[in-house]
């Protein structure tokens, strides 16, 4: 496979994580929209690696950040649920509407 | 030959999966496709000659994230509710977005004109060895960055996510 | 000098394909093995006489395979179909994908991963998932109940399992599965890494969901746990995949700790294999002498002793390192 | 032993009987004290073990690399540091014996000692730190641990805000050292001081006067900070709050003397910026006149101590600013010494009457306590600088040095600062030692051994350190400047008059009791007041916060507010139109900003 056909993998598997991200109302479901994205993000970084970058280290070192990082959002995203539902009992995205006015 | 089968069979799980999670009303089977398409991506990598991204990949978010996302799944009502009534107009917005965006990507990815490089580097530079070399000198304030926000995501989630005091309640 | 069976093939895929039928193939005749095994051992330490069909009770096990084998292959009508099949396989996939990384001799190897330790902790972590989707796709409360204790426990003894490992990473400067028994020629690192040991094998009994550490399927309260409602061949793949847990666990200890196939006299193979099944006598031991956690307790000797013990144990090996 | 063990020993042992008494040794306060004081003898020890072997080569030890800046740990072993880290440790081990018996019946003496002894390992290790940043480290470090200290009896109001007070003056300073610090690595990447101070390779020869003068200056007021310069020295008569043995540490070795240091351990980038050395001049000459005459009209006895560090800190940093080394680092030395003697001398009468007021020490007896008396009395004299006393050699040196560099206006008010000196100093002595009144009743009050025998080291280090001026001279490689005899004759002079002064208002019988400065009374008010600076601060920082808030209350109110009003009715009509294209529904918001990305990307794209 030549790189422009993994970017267009990537931006593929980006649309699909932003149709997940926009349309659905459950926050896990946004959730996982958001991780595609990341993901989609990181296969874009690998393949530039493997076919632009002189030092083959960069990229491979910014999607261990990027796993890094999505872990630490992830421990974040799921607390934050964890306490809307408490104070909820859902975790619907269009019903959190209590600073709405 | 054998090799191109394998390499597209992972495209399809890593589209597959993200069409399931991206279109599924069961967050169950989002979560599952979520999976698959992430077992597809670390399937990539490994084609793209990082086995060890690969299997960080597989480790962390297969085995961690995905699974803490079930979890979150389960301790909520997520897992006993039945499935709102898909919104067609929600959904229509959103497909009208990916699309575009989608449309706006390939069209600059075909134009673009990328400086390749002629052969992949040496077999020694993809090594676990260099890849730890370099975290620990020229990337060590990133790494230790990174270090310091994931203890801090840990400290936050537990402060975020633990039972509320007494007297917050009042 | 080691040769890389992958490399005697013209085609890794080949070799592949070969390799995942060699492995099924051992993993179900030992499978079977040790479920006579264990039963002749339990009786010996219940002072019974055990099964008795056949020489040593061996046809027992034959006849009970024959029975999972004939089963109607039945399915819950509330059940989610398509979870409910895909979750036996997922819970046994992780271990037949894995076992061919193991040095079993020191001439001929599957193929030398030099990540191979990174590798085997990360596709481990994926059965996890399919106890989880058993439970859930039975559409049973015991059965999800099972599974939610059980994915608890998996995560919680995962921590301690990869902490301990690390130690023997960070002394031998190397992943590969080959390397790490090649460092250990003079001595096995049962000697410098002791406690490491012990977390192991603590973590890997709990991993296993073997006794002490059953909660997820403890009869008394959760009839079977998340293989509840499964029946059949399907049932038997859950069994497999418990057995063959074991042997995975035990030898990834046995290469870690024991020193793989090194030993006198005997060729290296049988080694191997003499310490992987002590290992495996010493777990059913602890099965029929130790009696059941309660799940907190569970959950709290994983955090408050395992996790901390294996830290100390990191940071000792570190320094130690460090100054030597 | 050798120099690493020897400056581990020194180092480290007071830290590790601080993690240890703090630990474990919370209920055994005994069992605490003595470790601490047994540590703090390991310190001493290996400190003058030290300066036995004499100057060696710094060790550094790599701490950390990124890219071409090596941050490095290590400890720098010539003259200065040596020499002033046996001071530091005999102080804190006098102090420490002191206090068993000052602080013998206070409920948390754990966190007292531990906490003494984390104040020596920072002061110590800020002493031997051979990196920039790492001595930054420990002079924040030896901020906090007198934050603590200060603050050691938190329960009482005062001294938690006195406590505050100084950290949060400290502070300002040290935002300046630190961005002073910022720029040594911004130009040069490189935080060694010996090559940092390379008279041919050093930052001076590397960077432009008018740069060196900003970094150095930043670096000063850190110094001013910590040192209790004008006009920063209001948090140090506050601090008096703590224990009066935390007072005599920090005034005399530890936490203002860390100041001075750093000036002493960066002298010669001081040297190299001119205009910052005649700056910290005047701003120590300044002080120093400040200071006396405020310390001229005060009546509490720590205060008047206080103030009289204010206007030493003054002379050392003026000798320094003037060229002279040798003059400051003596200067320093004494004055820890006979500072901590003074203080020590307070402390037994604060604990034995129970007031800090001289007048009411004087009525209750206090010549009664003989030993405390005598040191009282050698302490004032050598503060005051009476021949041939520790205090008159340094200062004289300091006079020497002033004359012979023709600073003469400075001068002049050094002598100004020397008079006034020696004045209150034996206003405090007269004060003391012939009360108004005779003493109402003989109780008698014991000194004990452990409070009388740091008193009397410390007095007969005041007589006779005096004499080892050569001896420093040579530790810092420097030939001592001779004394002339012309020049002694007004600085005896000075002093007399002003022993003189102070005998015809406080010491003979039926004296007025009033100082001469009450006749001008502008002055006096302005004395007592301290010179007005705690209300300048008030009236100044505050009131410009008051005016800035008023206007800006008012500008709220009438511009923005209200056009803000008008505009927001206006959007709010048109939002309730618009509202459907805002429904709060983020995921919207979110499909809007990629569309937008898609588009900007391609148009950048096309171009």
């Amino acid at each position: 496979m030549t790189l422009e056909s993994y970017l267009l993998v990537g931006a593929a598997l980006f649309s699909l994580g932003l149709i997940g991200a926009l349309s659905h109302r459950n926050l896990i479901a946004v959730l996982i929209g958001i991780e595609l994205m990341m993901n989609a993000a990181s296969l874009n970084l690998m393949a530039f690696n493997r076919f632009v970058v002189t030092d083959p280290t960069t990229g491979q070192i910014f999607v261990l950040i990027i796993i890094g990082l999505a872990a630490a959002e992830v421990a974040i995203f799921l607390s934050i649920i964890l306490r809307i539902y408490r104070a909820y009992h859902d975790i619907d995205a269009e019903k959190l509407t209590k600073l709405s006015g | 030959m054998l090799e191109q089968a394998v390499i597209y069979t992972f495209v399809a799980f890593v589209l597959i999966g993200g069409g399931l999670a991206a279109f599924s009303r069961q967050i169950l089977y989002a979560i599952i496709g979520l999976g698959i398409s992430l077992l597809g991506l670390a399937g990539l990598f490994l084609n793209l000659g990082s086995p060890f991204v690969a299997a960080m990949q597989v480790l962390i978010y297969i085995g961690g994230i995905t699974v803490a996302i079930v979890f979150a799944m389960m301790l909520s009502i997520a897992m006993s509710i039945r499935p709102p009534d898909p919104d067609a107009r929600k959904l229509g917005f959103a497909i009208a977005c990916a699309v575009i965006f989608f449309g706006a990507v390939a069209h600059l990815i075909r134009g673009a004109q990328f400086q390749q490089i002629a052969s992949p580097a040496s077999e020694k530079a993809w090594s676990v060895g260099a890849l730890g070399h370099a975290l620990l000198t020229h990337y060590n304030v990133v790494f230790e960055t990174l270090s310091l926000v994931l203890l801090l995501a840990i400290i936050g989630a537990i402060l975020i996510a633990r039972k509320a005091l007494p007297k917050e309640n009042s | 000098m080691k040769t890389d069976i992958i490399q005697l093939f013209e085609n890794p895929y080949l070799a592949l394909g070969v390799s995942i039928a060699v492995i099924m193939a051992y993993l179900s005749v030992n499978a079977i093995m040790l479920i006579w095994l264990e039963r002749k051992l339990s009786a010996r330490i219940q002072r019974r006489i055990g099964p008795q069909r056949g020489p040593f009770g061996l046809m027992q096990q034959i006849f009970d395979m024959g029975k999972l084998l004939s089963k109607e292959l039945l399915t819950p009508k509330h059940a989610n179909k398509l979870l409910y099949v895909i979750a036996p396989i997922l819970v046994f996939a992780p271990v037949v994908a894995l076992s061919s990384l193991f040095p079993i001799t020191s001439t001929y190897i599957f193929h030398d991963f030099n990540i191979a330790i990174v590798l085997i902790l990360a596709i481990s972590g994926i059965n996890v998932i399919g106890i989880f989707l058993a439970g859930w796709g039975s559409n049973n409360k015991y059965a999800l109940l099972g599974a939610v204790r059980s994915v608890a426990q998996n995560i919680s003894y995962e921590i301690p399992l990869i902490l301990s490992v690390i130690p023997i990473v960070m002394i031998t400067r190397t992943m590969s599965l080959y390397d790490i028994t090649l460092a250990q020629e003079t001595y096995p690192f049962i000697l410098v890494q002791p406690i490491a040991l012990i977390i192991f094998i603590i973590s890997a009994t709990a991993e296993t969901n073997r006794a002490p550490f059953d909660i997820p399927e403890a009869e008394s309260e959760l009839v079977a746990g998340f293989h509840t409602e499964y029946s059949g061949m399907r049932f038997g793949l859950f069994f497999f995949a418990e057995y063959s847990n074991m042997i995975f666990a035990c030898a990834l200890a046995t290469v870690l700790f024991l020193g793989g196939w090194h030993g006198p006299f005997l060729p290296d193979a049988v080694w191997f294999f003499i310490k992987v099944y002590a290992l495996i006598v010493l777990m059913m031991w602890f099965r029929w002498t130790f009696p059941r956690l309660r799940f907190d307790q569970l959950m709290k000797f994983a955090w408050v002793v395992l996790v901390p013990l294996s830290l100390i144990n990191l940071l000792i090996t570190t320094l130690v390192l460090k100054i030597v | 032993m050798d120099t690493l063990t020897l400056i581990l020993l020194t180092t480290i042992s007071p830290l590790a009987c601080f993690i240890i008494a703090i630990i474990f040794l919370v209920q055994q306060p005994r069992a605490a004290q003595g470790l601490v004081l047994f540590g703090s003898a390991v310190s001493l020890l290996s400190a003058i073990g030290l300066l036995a072997q004499g100057p060696v080569e710094p060790l550094r030890f790599l701490w950390f690399q990124s890219g071409a800046i090596q941050l490095q740990f290590g400890f720098i072993l010539d003259g200065p540091s040596l020499m002033f880290g046996v001071v530091v440790a005999f102080i804190t081990a006098c102090i420490m014996l002191y206090s068993i018996g000052y602080m013998a019946h206070d409920p948390s003496k754990t966190r007292y000692f531990a906490m003494l002894s984390f104040f020596a390992w920072s002061m110590l290790s800020f002493v031997y730190a051979v990196d920039l940043l790492q001595s930054f480290i420990f002079w924040e470090l030896v901020g906090l641990s007198s934050f603590f200290l200060i603050g050691f009896w938190f329960e009482k109001p005062e001294a938690a805000g006195a406590a505050r007070k100084a950290f949060l003056m400290t502070r300002v300073g040290d935002v300046g050292l630190f961005i002073g610090i910022l720029l040594i690595l911004q130009l040069v990447s490189n935080f060694d001081i010996p090559s940092l101070l390379d008279p041919q390779t050093g930052l001076s020869t590397q960077v432009s006067p008018g740069i060196l003068n900003a970094i150095t200056l930043l670096i000063f007021i850190g110094i001013m900070g910590k040192s209790a310069q004008f006009p920063l020295h209001t948090w140090l008569p506050d601090a008096m709050e703590g224990p009066t043995p935390v007072s005599a540490l920090l005034h005399s070795a530890t936490m203002v003397a860390a100041g001075v240091f750093l000036m002493i351990r960066l002298h010669p980038l001081f040297m190299a910026a001119q205009d910052t050395a005649l700056i910290v001049l005047s701003i120590a000459t300044f002080t120093a006149i400040l200071a006396s005459t405020i310390a001229m009209v005060d009546t509490d006895i720590k205060k008047v101590l206080a103030y009289s560090s204010i206007s030493q800190l003054g002379f050392m940093l003026m000798a320094l600013a003037a060229g002279s080394l040798f003059a400051g680092v003596f200067h320093l030395i004494t004055h820890a010494v006979f500072k901590a003697l003074l203080f020590l001398c307070s402390g037994i009468y604060i604990h034995a009457y129970h007031t800090n007021s001289m007048a009411e020490i004087g009525r209750s007896g206090g010549r009664r306590l003989k030993a405390t008396t005598i040191g009282l009395i050698i302490g004032g004299a050598a503060l005051s600088g009476v021949p041939p006393l520790a205090g008159f050699w340094s200062k004289e040196e300091i006079f020497a040095q002033l004359g012979h560099n023709g600073f003469n206006i400075y001068m002049a008010g050094a002598f100004l600062a020397a008079f006034l000196t020696a004045y209150y100093t034996f206003r405090m002595i007269f004060l003391i030692t012939k009360p108004d009144q005779a003493p109402a009743s003989d109780h008698s009050h014991p000194e004990p051994l452990n409070m009388k025998a740091p008193v009397l080291i410390l007095t007969l280090g005041a007589i006779a350190l005096g004499f080892f001026g050569s001896n420093i001279a040579h530790g810092l490689g420097l030939i001592p400047q001779h004394h002339s005899v012309i020049l002694m004759i007004p600085t005896v002079g000075v002093v007399i008059l002003g022993i003189l002064i102070a005998y015809l208002d406080y010491g003979r019988d039926n004296a007025p009791r009033t100082g001469f400065i009450s006749k001008i009374a502008p002055l006096n008010t302005l004395f007592t007041n301290k010179w007005y600076i705690d209300e300048v601060y008030r009236v100044t920082i505050v009131a410009i916060t008051h005016a800035l808030s008023r206007i800006l209350h008012w500008i709220e109110n009438h511009v923005l507010d209200g056009n803000y009003d008008r505009f927001g009715l206006g959007i709010l009509r048109t939002g309730v139109k618009s509202t459907r294209i805002q429904g709060g529904w983020m995921q919207l918001y979110l499909g809007w900003a990629i569309i937008l990305l898609a588009v900007v990307a391609l148009y950048l794209g096309l171009q």
